[in-house]
């Protein structure tokens, strides 16, 4: 699917408090320049990252939706990434068998010291995103009638 | 094997073992094979077995009107009997206050159920009492075989099954049939009912029955133990089972685990092993 | 006299309507892919084909017309913030035509019964705005089943109530074509021939059920504990009540966003135990049995009250798509027959 | 109707240069539910806190949103602000359009965008909070220190010298632990008994300090500030009130051939008996194992010596229950065994090194035991064969440790230390002998390590052999270690006398079920989970449960003794105050649609989360429900994300507030 180039994608990205909404502040403080199109949602753990919010996020018309967290064995409430990692993985095969694109669903671990990554990973995953155009199989989910 | 289960029912209703035996009936007026509640001695003469006994009558231990009752004996099948482990696992039954009546089973339905005929539990491993003759093998079935269907699914191209589940979930109206008629649906207020906020649409739009579709799937990751009861009853004829299957594939593959199967197994999901794997995981 | 229409050229017709731009609606195989585990199921569905539709060699469809008239999800406005205000904005309604060819009698009769649900305080605009864009095309029932009761609750194969147009199937692959009304005889004009032969409306299924049995025991048994013993299997989906021609109970909701929303209107069902809760969490219909006789008590005391019919077309649907062999027939015969045996004591416990 | 206060941080240049604030300020002062927007240069200066007060204030706002820097930065700084003015603090949130923002995005126009929608979000969430009060917990000041070696003793005398009172469990008779038994300490070769029993005395006369030696934790209920500790005292069959350890009992006790645990079975001792002699308490116990009376029924001669009649043969196990706030667990550590037979499948030993079947290989801590004044050689070095001299004596170092071929990964970190000290105490009392250590790496980082080692070397002539040692055999009374010196690059055989294996330090035994009572986390070698690695050294997740010494990790006298006072000081910073306070963001159970299925309950990293009844007045149980402490839950929200029904919310980020944002972004 060709897409025009200046598609603007909206990503939404839910992160944990205390690695990657770091990462991304250290980004800031480090002025890392990464596409303004991300909307960062701060949430305590990835352990309270549901998977009705990754559909949510869809339906609100997300193109790519990111999820990140503490690396195993760092996370603030020892576990929670953990719990989360496993929700995941059997939530992949989910929308694998729903042939819901798997490739505009994101995983990934920053720490608060990974600046430099968070600017990496928002910077691919837009431009991936870009590639990809917009998605347009959920819109048009969303906008059936009954 | 049907009179031995009469007699036996007959037996617990009249030495008051129990108050009440969940089984299936043929009552006249419902053309077909039902769930029925005996409670006397004398009605046990109302209980059959055969191929139509297509229903798990597990969810009954759930409901408050059947609670009432008192303490009940339930006639499983190898397949229904999983979902007592997974209940008890999760607190909701109480497993010594149960008389479980194992039927042996070589599928139901003409012709057999598409589960029956990957199914590998033909014998309830746990019954209190087992009606008929257990079978020669109780080997179970490679893998390949009981997800053979979702094998098959996984060979369209990831735009057709978007496209699959569009024009299937198009007919789903919401009648939550597939949600009622589930043992592991209990919650006392679905997420699906909720209004503040709304995480799942309650309309039966395309946009709704997707959330409701990948939430009720989800909330079974792991759970499910594969009766397949959802798909049987559902008016629009969705193959609810191909989910199903693909998050106890993925609960197989990744975390050697089948619902169900072992009343000692950690559950999957409130557990974790710092060695999951990850490689999805950037 | 009487005018007929061979098989093929009424499915030649239906692709003229389709080709007109008209939408068409009929029995058809729901199923779209090859692969899938229940081939046998026919609904009534919007036809892309004229042969796709399906005349014969089924009993009825699963799903009912009504959600051609009343969908199952309908926006009645939608609302956008404009700042701190709120604009309101009407839905724009398909205005094309629809045909709904090979509706059952019982289905049919469904949409005369909902016309007076639909005006009889209040005219629903959506509603009536469908309805009259709709012709229906009854086709009269050749086969029935166990379920089917039609002739217990005053309908039958030969029932008009709601059809613009009679089918009646004929030998050698023919129908007569009995207009009924004027929108009926504009879809067919000119498409007919006119013969002498005569389409036989069957009989249909034997009487199953003694509706002034039924009448009696309403009338006193409203807490006859019987209720709950012959529904204690109700497992309290909507199968029953969604795939009924005549049930028309619905939810208003508001759906959106910080940009605006719609409201809509989606079916509900009594069989829910949300259905009556209170916001104190109070739910006056505690147990499934109280929602069971609140259908039935509806359908058969509550509606031919008001409006001097039933609410019910017998087409048996609720019993074909539950879950665990309840609907209206098998309650229905249970009770009157359980009460005729026994007679309730005064102090019966309320279901 | 909310009336929400919108306030943009120009942040000098730093927002504004990217970020067109005024704009942004127009722009969401539109948005439902905002009362007023304004942008200011500094919002975090002392005017800018008084601008916003004053809105507050003047436009009678329900809730507040600073647009501005990072909440890690200046969230509490505006909760406070917000709360002088009679705001309740948790509804303020802030919007981050510096870090996330105009820091990383120069296009301005983009930029501006962004920071609308990010201000939008931060509005919806705050219309959708309420105001929450802080939890206030009930604390016991008292404390329960559960081991009794060195750095229990440190952390015991440290809370009770504050006057807080502490009970001190300990397993075994006498409180001491490892180092009452080691011989002198590096690197100043100072005794080791000189210096720790007057902290042993101390403990047992603090009038603060109560005392249960030969005891253990049999249960604890509770949480942080409130626990309920079981303490199970063996039976001693000695009455230690009456005792009074004059000694009469031991000394004229028939029994006298029992391995002394103490002397890492390098000894005998009686039946009735003291560790050792500088015990506290100073009172014997009877092994039932050894007694007469228990065995033959017969004897009963101590009874007859006893004075004080103190001998209580139908002594039994008793129960005593203690109300604790804080607990301080130093369970120390053990010895890996190295030989044969191992407690775990994990570890394999060192079956080559003879160990248990040569009697003149030995372990470290047996070292200690035979160079000790105190020891059962009275300090002279003599081998357990044969009772001779050991003229040449191999010291091998790493033996479990850092060898994953045998189960451990990790560096037991103190042998190379009392290696190179025993080297030197062996020259320095057997002045013709010759050391020799077999060595992977020296690791004496540490104020005076090196330069001790470097002595053992230099002046004490231990000979350093940078090799492993392959495999132990006994021939002609001899020890023969066949090794290799990587250096020299050749076979090293060595006829020793006596050879001493600096095995690997373990955590104490039986550790894991302490560490389950207590709901602390544990490693694969059984070493207590502290809750940072950093940040939170002595803090466990089980709140109020602190961690020192050795059950940590492996370390030294000096880091076990900082340790346990920081311990002790984390345990006074609790009994500071009367009550804990606690952050309300936690999660909360919807105990009316909570189907009692407890997946939170299995995931909650805290154990924070109950199963609880609900009942009626008559007392019969209406429905069951999940139930959280408030004094555990840290807010992670891990349990929300397993409740398919979401029975279970969040404070703070709630579903609904989750969702409004989400809602925002369109």
């Amino acid at each position: 699917m060709s897409q025009p180039s200046d598609f603007q994608p909206k990503i939404i990205a839910y992160v944990c408090n205390w690695c990657t909404y770091l990462g991304a502040d250290l980004a800031g403080t480090n002025r890392l320049e990464y596409p303004a199109n991300v909307r960062i949602i701060r949430l305590p753990c990835t352990g309270r990252i549901d998977f009705n919010l990754l559909v949510k996020a869809f339906e609100m018309g997300a193109d790519a939706v990111l999820v990140s967290g503490c690396h195993p064995g760092d996370c603030h409430y020892t576990a929670g990434n953990y719990h989360a990692r496993r929700r995941w993985i059997l939530f992949r095969q989910l929308l694998e068998t729903m042939g819901i694109d798997s490739r505009r669903v994101q995983f990934s671990w920053i720490s608060a010291a990974e600046g430099k990554k968070w600017q990496q990973v928002i910077t691919e995953i837009t431009e991936k995103t870009q590639e990809l155009g917009p998605y347009a199989a959920y819109r048009e989910i969303c906008q059936a009638g009954g | 094997m049907l009179d031995e289960l009469r007699e036996k029912c007959k037996q617990l209703l009249a030495n008051g073992t129990v108050q009440v035996v969940i089984g299936y009936g043929q009552p006249a007026e419902a053309g077909g094979v039902v769930p029925v509640f005996i409670t006397t001695p004398e009605d046990a003469q109302q209980l059959v077995w055969n191929d139509q006994c297509f229903a798990n009558l597990t969810k009954y231990l759930l409901r408050s009107e059947i609670k009432a009752l008192g303490k009940a004996a339930i006639c499983v099948k190898g397949c229904d009997e999983r979902a007592l482990v997974v209940l008890e696992r999760e607190s909701q039954i109480d497993r010594t206050q149960i008389v479980v009546i194992g039927l042996l089973c070589d599928g139901v339905g003409q012709p057999r159920l598409p589960k029956c005929e990957a199914c590998d539990v033909h014998k309830p491993r746990a019954a209190d009492v087992l009606i008929g003759q257990p079978p020669a093998d109780g080997q179970p079935l490679p893998a390949e075989q009981r997800y053979a269907a979702l094998a098959a699914f996984l060979r369209k191209t990831p735009e057709e099954r978007i496209a699959y589940w569009m024009a299937e979930l198009s007919r789903c109206t919401k009648c939550y049939a597939c949600r009622q008629v589930c043992p592991m649906c209990y919650c006392r207020q679905c997420i699906a009912d909720k209004n503040r906020p709304v995480a799942i649409s309650t309309s039966a739009t395309l946009k709704g029955n997707f959330a409701w579709q990948i939430t009720r799937a989800f909330h079974l990751a792991s759970r499910c133990v594969g009766c397949d009861e959802c798909s049987r009853v559902c008016p629009a004829g969705i193959d609810l089972r191909l989910l199903n299957l693909s998050l106890a594939q993925a609960a197989e593959k990744s975390f050697a685990f089948r619902a169900g199967m072992d009343p000692a197994a950690e559950p999957v999901i409130g557990a974790y092993r710092e060695q999951d794997h990850e490689e999805f995981i950037r | 006299m009487s005018e007929l229409l061979a098989a093929t050229a009424l499915r030649e017709l239906v692709g003229r309507w389709l080709a007109d731009g008209r939408r068409v609606a009929g029995p058809q195989c729901a199923k779209t892919h090859d692969d899938l585990h229940r081939h046998d199921l026919i609904r009534y569905g919007w036809l892309t084909a004229a042969d796709q539709l399906l005349l014969a060699g089924f009993i009825r469809p699963l799903n009912s017309i009504k959600e051609f008239v009343f969908p199952r999800h309908e926006e009645l406005y939608s609302y956008r913030f404009k700042g701190k205000q709120i604009e309101l904005l009407p839905i724009e309604t398909d205005p094309r035509e629809q045909i709904i060819i090979g509706a059952r009698p019982c289905d049919a009769a469904a949409l005369g019964i909902l016309d007076r649900v639909f005006n009889w305080d209040f005219r629903d605009e959506f509603y009536n705005r469908r309805r009259e864009l709709t012709t229906v095309v009854t086709l009269a029932c050749s086969e029935h089943d166990d379920h089917c009761f039609c002739t217990s609750v005053d309908s039958g194969p030969g029932d008009t109530r709601g059809s613009d147009v009679l089918l009646i199937p004929l030998e050698a692959d023919q129908y007569e074509v009995r207009c009924l009304t004027e929108k009926g005889k504009r879809l067919f004009a000119g498409q007919t021939a006119a013969s002498t032969t005569e389409g036989k409306v069957l009989a249909g299924p034997p009487p199953r059920l003694d509706l002034a049995a039924v009448g009696d025991f309403l009338d006193g048994g409203y807490e006859n504990p019987e209720w709950q013993k012959i529904t204690l299997r109700c497992l309290g989906c909507a199968a029953c009540a969604y795939t009924c021609p005549t049930c028309h109970c619905f939810d208003m909701v508001d759906e959106g966003n910080a940009a605006g929303g719609v409201r809509v209107r989606n079916w509900d069902a009594c069989q829910f135990a949300a259905f009556t809760v209170h916001v104190s969490g109070h739910n006056p219909r505690s147990v499934q049995a109280q929602r069971q006789r609140q259908r039935i008590y509806h359908k058969f005391q509550i509606y031919p009250k008001k409006f001097g019919e039933l609410l019910c077309t017998g087409c048996g649907n609720c019993t074909r798509n539950c879950p665990v062999g309840l609907g209206v027939l098998p309650v229905l015969q249970s009770i009157v027959d359980k009460s005729q045996k026994n007679v309730p004591s005064p102090s019966g416990r309320e279901c | 109707m909310a009336r929400i206060g919108v306030f943009i941080c120009w942040c000098g240049e730093n927002i504004a240069r990217n970020v067109d604030v005024e704009r942004a300020a127009a722009q969401v002062a539109e948005l439902p539910g905002v009362a007023c927007a304004v942008a200011y240069k500094y919002m975090c200066s002392d005017p800018g806190q008084s601008l916003m007060r004053q809105k507050i204030v003047a436009e009678r706002l329900t809730g507040v949103v600073v647009a501005s820097c990072s909440p890690h930065m200046h969230l509490r700084t505006f909760r406070k602000a917000a709360a002088m003015e009679g705001l309740n603090p948790y509804l303020v949130e802030m919007a981050n359009i510096r870090e996330h923002c105009s820091w990383v995005h120069h296009d301005r126009e983009q930029a501006t965008a962004k920071a609308v929608e990010l201000i939008g979000m931060a509005v919806a969430k705050v219309r959708c909070d309420h105001a929450l009060q802080p939890i206030a917990i009930p604390v016991t000041r008292r404390a329960m220190v559960i081991g009794g070696g060195v750095a229990g003793i440190q952390a015991a005398l440290d809370i009770a010298d504050a006057g807080y009172q502490v009970v001190l469990v300990e397993r075994e008779p006498s409180i001491g632990g490892k180092m009452a038994g080691l011989s002198e300490t590096f690197p100043t070769l100072d005794c080791s008994q000189c210096i720790l029993t007057p902290r042993m005395v101390d403990v047992g006369q603090h009038p603060n300090i109560t005392l249960h030696t030969y005891s253990e934790l049999e249960a604890i209920e509770g949480y942080v500030g409130n626990f309920k500790a079981t303490i199970c005292k063996k039976a001693r069959y000695v009455d230690v009130k009456k005792c009074t350890g004059c000694g009469q009992c031991w000394n004229s006790c028939p029994s006298k051939k029992t391995p002394s645990a103490f002397d890492y079975n390098m000894g005998n001792r009686t039946a009735i008996y003291v560790p050792f002699p500088q015990a506290v308490p100073a009172r014997p116990v009877i092994d039932r194992n050894a007694c007469l009376h228990f065995l033959k029924g017969k004897c009963g001669i101590c009874a007859k010596k006893c004075q004080a009649g103190a001998i209580r043969y139908d002594d039994e196990d008793q129960l005593v229950t203690e109300e604790v706030g804080a607990i301080v667990v130093a369970t120390g550590f053990r010895l890996y065994s190295i030989g044969k037979e191992q407690s775990s499948d994990r570890t394999t030993g060192y079956g080559e090194y003879g160990y248990g079947r040569y009697p003149d290989v030995i372990d470290s801590l047996q070292f200690e035991r035979l160079v000790s004044a105190s020891g059962p050689t009275s300090g002279e070095i003599r081998r357990p064969s044969d009772g001779q001299v050991p003229k040449t004596v191999v010291f091998i170092s790493c033996v479990g440790s850092r060898d994953n071929a045998k189960g451990i990964s990790y560096c037991s970190k103190i042998c190379c230390m009392y290696t190179a000290k025993h080297t030197m105490l062996y020259k320095h009392k057997v002045h013709d002998g010759q050391a020799h250590v077999f060595y992977m790496d020296i690791r004496s980082g540490g104020k005076n390590y090196d330069e001790f080692v470097r002595r053992a070397i230099e002046q004490d002539g231990a000979r350093y052999h940078r090799g492993r040692v392959s495999q132990i055999t006994e021939e002609r009374g001899k020890l023969i270690v066949r090794g290799v010196d990587t250096l020299a690059g050749e076979p090293l055989t060595i006829e020793a006398d006596l050879v001493v294996l600096a095995s690997a330090m373990r955590s104490a035994g039986h550790v894991e079920e302490l560490a389950q009572k207590l709901n602390v986390g544990y490693d694969e070698f059984g070493f207590l989970s502290e809750s940072h690695p950093k940040l939170r050294p002595v803090e466990t997740n089980a709140a109020g449960v602190f961690v020192c010494g050795a059950c940590q990790g492996p370390k030294d006298i000096p880091e076990s003794v900082a340790q346990a006072s920081a311990a002790a000081g984390k345990v006074m910073v609790m009994f500071s105050h009367e009550q804990l306070t606690r952050e309300p963001e936690i999660a909360k159970v919807n105990e009316t649609n909570c189907a009692a299925c407890f997946a939170c309950v299995r995931a909650c990293p805290y154990n924070a989360i109950d199963r609880a009844d609900i009942r009626d007045r008559k007392g019969n149980i209406i429905k069951r429900t999940a139930r959280v402490n408030q004094g555990l839950c840290m807010g992670c929200g891990t349990c929300v994300a397993v409740c398919p029904s979401k029975s279970i919310d969040l404070e703070g980020f709630t579903e609904q507030q989750v969702y409004a944002m989400l809602e925002s972004l369109v």
